[in-house]
């Protein structure tokens, strides 16, 4: 853990640094190419001329999880597909937040009744923008963008270490490799 | 090597190393390959071609880093300069189309 | 005793020669979505490739058999993503061949109007995407640059940027608004111009022509055996059109050309698309022209009860013949719907189109096959 | 609306089918100018190859297998189409549901070689001969034929990938924000 996560209250070291990480985390968030289906499409034309996410640093398509910061889940996720995407977050780079996009990725959408559709991204993955919308429009998902931001504006660095020890990820610390049944 | 350098090179990494956030999980090591588990060990021999490629690399790579203290004191060297670095292309410049008429470049 | 015996014989250390296995893997920025090419790798070439699909499959048959005919309409558009028209309309129409129901004039019009421009839609990210396979950005760009004036039109009409539900049994869901006759008018005046920069910046781009002439071949008879259609099959010679061959709705007043190619390989593929997005402007100026007076839909009741029986409709989607296969047996609900992909049997060929290739020029075969996993997947 | 002149009409492909086929093919009906043909299944390679290879019916081109689940009995349909008479053929295979098998097509038409895999996916329809019947698109652990019409219940609900004991968020009275978990 790092130095600053270390601390159990906020102090004056805390603050600033919280600020500067804060400010250089929201501004260049980095989406993980991970379209899935209809809603990848709107995503796509949302970093095009016209709906320029660029405007706002988040333009930077990254395909591996190591470089990328936001995972967008834009698409129905499947049966099949459910665990190689919570590989995928696990492999993203902490620290990294998801956006479930679309109807499908929110709550399973109008597959609610299908037998092959995981109803809701929430399941297997902490989710921490939903876009409702099928699929949300170029700007419902810059919206949504701009939500994640003023919630990474509000982040705080202190006390994560305890909280990563003790919160639901601990087991996955003192796990052996491949233990865990993806 | 001046102070400054120094400073800057202990400086960053120390800072970094200070903040980043590490944690470090085995899920988390897997080598990433699409979001499949890997499968088979990825100590398979390597086909010979790549060590060719590598090597025609190497030697223009090294022949680009001497452009750059060319080009910093290109006009001080006057003509003698111009025409020995000329040689030193033309050398180098055979010796790729050597290495092209050899089909060294063709992936087989 | 061959050399390799020697280095691998019993007891000798293991100094094995497989390939080795990569996955191209469902989340990859090059394969369309999420369709997973297991490869043996031989160092650069591909030694063998094998897609496996049903990373989106969504099980839409056995929906069906749980919705209402009108509850499913809404559905459909999701199927196909780029061409939602179009599924609509072949649905629609194996509805009203069952209950031989009679779709006022004009209603036809509009349904012609409206796929057209969707099928400009889908050629222009398949055209978008296949570049940005082969490393052209800027095409990406362009392309859904001039796709946002044509999903503003088709917003003027449907309501919607992709999933329209536009089409009804018996016609459209409600008239053309005034101001989009001009606004189609002034769109497919400039069009023809942007197409016209498409070519200019990729058609003659050596890089592009030497990465795609005679890469991926497929030859007329392999594409009938496999089940191909549509531009994939008519970059290879084949001349088969359903809006010509059998005519449907309003075709057989239009004329339009179907452009074939020669060789079958990625770059006819890729100029059969140019083509046909031209003659789609041309038959939207035409059916604009042709359009007449009347009720747009025939309000028939939301709680349809086609008769007993079974029917086949299929319609010239931007990637091929997409057919629903439908069996009523005079519920409300259908008995069993098949949606018949033309890319489910355009992957059936990357195994025997891509083997021996390096994987650059895998990616390029790929991606000018124009995949769209939601059909595939169903 | 039957095609154009020039080409075979429904009824003159009938006729020729009739002759072609002789006492295979057991009714021949026209539906729509659609020719379906009803055949038994251990004949039906040999009435595929004699369509295939005919002169005037040349249904080289596949367009696609569809099962069918009626209850008291199993349905396979294969659409053929000649490029040159545009007239679409049907064949029409009737199974027993209990233990439904056909020959294999899929060494006279390529393209039937995924569809068949598909229709064995959805329906359970074992295809004789074919060079390896593996699903297609479901999980391949998947247990059930997901379309028999007694696959119900709908929902086959998987949970054992849910991401530790997460429940979906909800934000109670005094719950403090979620943004402190990684």
């Amino acid at each position: 853990m790092s130095l600053i996560e270390k601390f159990e209250h906020p102090n004056i070291l805390t603050t600033t640094t919280d600020r500067l990480f804060n400010w250089a985390r929201s501004n260049s968030l980095w989406p993980f190419t991970y379209g899935l289906a209809c809603c990848a499409i709107e995503m796509m034309a949302s970093t095009m001329p016209r709906h320029d996410m660029a405007r706002f640093g988040m333009e930077v398509f990254r395909a591996s999880p190591r470089q990328a910061d936001v995972m967008i889940v834009s698409g129905t996720v499947t049966d099949k597909m459910a665990p190689i995407m919570r590989h995928l977050h696990h492999q993203m780079s902490e620290p990294r937040w998801v956006i479930a996009m679309g109807a499908c990725a929110i709550s399973g959408g109008m597959f609610w009744d299908s037998y092959n559709v995981v109803q809701g991204v929430d399941l297997l993955i902490p989710v921490d923008v939903y876009i409702p919308g099928c699929p949300p429009r170029p700007e419902a998902l810059i919206y949504g963008m701009q939500q994640l931001q003023q919630k990474i504006r509000q982040d705080t660095q202190v006390g994560k270490a305890k909280q990563l020890a003790t919160g639901p990820m601990a087991d996955y610390v003192r796990m052996k490799p491949g233990s865990d049944k993806s | 090597m001046s102070l400054l350098d120094i400073f800057f090179v202990v400086g960053i990494l120390g800072v970094s190393r200070l903040v980043q956030r590490r944690h470090i999980y085995p899920e988390k090591l897997t080598p990433y390959e699409c979001g499949i588990p890997p499968v088979g060990d990825s100590r398979a021999p390597f086909a010979v071609r790549y060590y060719i490629f590598a090597l025609l690399f190497v030697i223009f790579d090294v022949e680009a880093v001497f452009l750059f203290p060319w080009a910093l004191v290109f006009r001080t060297l006057g003509g003698t300069g111009f025409v020995e670095m000329m040689i030193f292309f033309a050398v180098l410049l055979f010796g790729l189309i050597y290495a092209w008429g050899k089909g060294a470049l063709e992936w087989v | 005793m061959s050399v390799t015996d020697e280095l691998t014989g019993p007891g000798k250390p293991s100094f094995h020669l497989e390939e080795m296995v990569l996955n191209m893997g469902p989340q990859h920025p090059s394969t369309h979505g999420v369709l997973r090419l297991v490869l043996h790798l031989d160092g650069e070439l591909a030694v063998s490739v094998e897609p496996v699909l049903g990373y989106l499959h969504r099980g839409f048959e056995k929906l069906a058999e749980n919705r209402t005919y009108l509850q499913y309409l809404a559905m459909l558009s999701r199927l196909d993503y780029l061409s939602g028209t179009f599924m609509e309309w072949s649905y629609v129409r194996s509805i009203e061949t069952l209950m031989n129901i009679e779709v006022p004039k004009r209603a036809e019009y509009i349904r012609v109007i409206v796929s057209e421009l969707n099928r400009i839609i889908s050629h222009e990210v398949a055209i978008g995407d296949f570049m940005l396979n082969l490393g052209a950005v800027t095409p990406f760009f362009w392309v859904f640059r001039d796709r946002e004036d044509v999903m503003d039109l088709l917003e003027m009409v449907t309501g919607q940027r992709m999933m329209y539900n536009y089409m009804r049994v018996g016609g459209v869901r409600w008239d053309l608004p005034e101001d989009f006759e001009a606004g189609c008018r002034k769109f497919l005046k400039e069009y023809p111009a942007k197409i016209d920069d498409y070519e200019q910046l990729i058609t003659d781009n050596e890089i592009f022509i030497s990465r795609t002439l005679g890469m991926g071949i497929i030859k007329p008879y392999e594409a009938l055996d496999y089940g191909l259609s549509g531009p994939n099959a008519r970059a290879s010679g084949i001349d088969w059109d359903l809006r010509r061959e059998v005519g449907y709705s309003v075709y057989p007043e239009f004329d339009f050309k179907v452009p074939l190619g020669q060789h079958g390989d990625c770059f006819d593929r890729y100029k059969c698309r140019i083509e046909e997005m031209r003659e789609s402007v041309k038959i939207v100026e035409q059916a604009l022209d042709a359009l007449c007076g009347g009720p747009v839909n025939l309000k028939l009741p939301p709680m349809l009860r086609p008769p007993a029986g079974d029917i086949y409709r299929a319609v010239e989607s931007p990637r091929g013949e997409y057919g629903v296969y439908l069996v009523s047996n005079g519920d409300l609900r259908p008995w069993r719907l098949k949606l018949r992909d033309p890319t489910f049997s355009a992957i059936s060929m990357i195994p025997k189109l891509t083997a021996g290739n390096k994987i650059a020029d895998l990616v390029a075969i790929v991606g000018s096959l124009d995949l769209l996993m939601g059909g595939v997947d169903r | 609306m039957t095609p154009d002149s020039g080409k075979l009409t429904s009824q003159q492909a009938l006729e020729h089918a009739r002759d072609l086929l002789g006492k295979i093919a057991r009714d021949l009906t026209i539906s729509e100018w659609h020719l379906v043909i009803d055949v038994r299944g251990d004949d039906l390679p040999e009435a595929a190859l004699r369509l295939r290879d005919d002169k005037k019916l040349s249904c080289k081109y596949i367009s696609s297998i569809i099962g069918v689940d009626y209850v008291d009995w199993m349905e396979t349909l294969y659409l053929l189409r000649s490029q040159d008479h545009s007239v679409p053929i049907r064949l029409r295979v009737r199974l027993d549901r209990e233990k439904p098998e056909v020959p294999s097509v899929a060494y006279i038409w390529s393209g039937a070689n995924w569809h068949e895999r598909e229709a064995y996916d959805f329906f359970g329809i074992k295809f004789l001969g074919h060079p390896d019947l593996r699903r297609i698109l479901t999980r391949e652990d998947y247990d059930t034929h997901p379309m028999k019409k007694d696959a119900w219940p709908h929902r086959v609900r998987r949970t054992e990938w849910r991401w530790e004991n997460i429940e979906r968020p909800r934000r109670l009275p005094g719950e403090t924000d979620r943004r402190d978990r990684s």
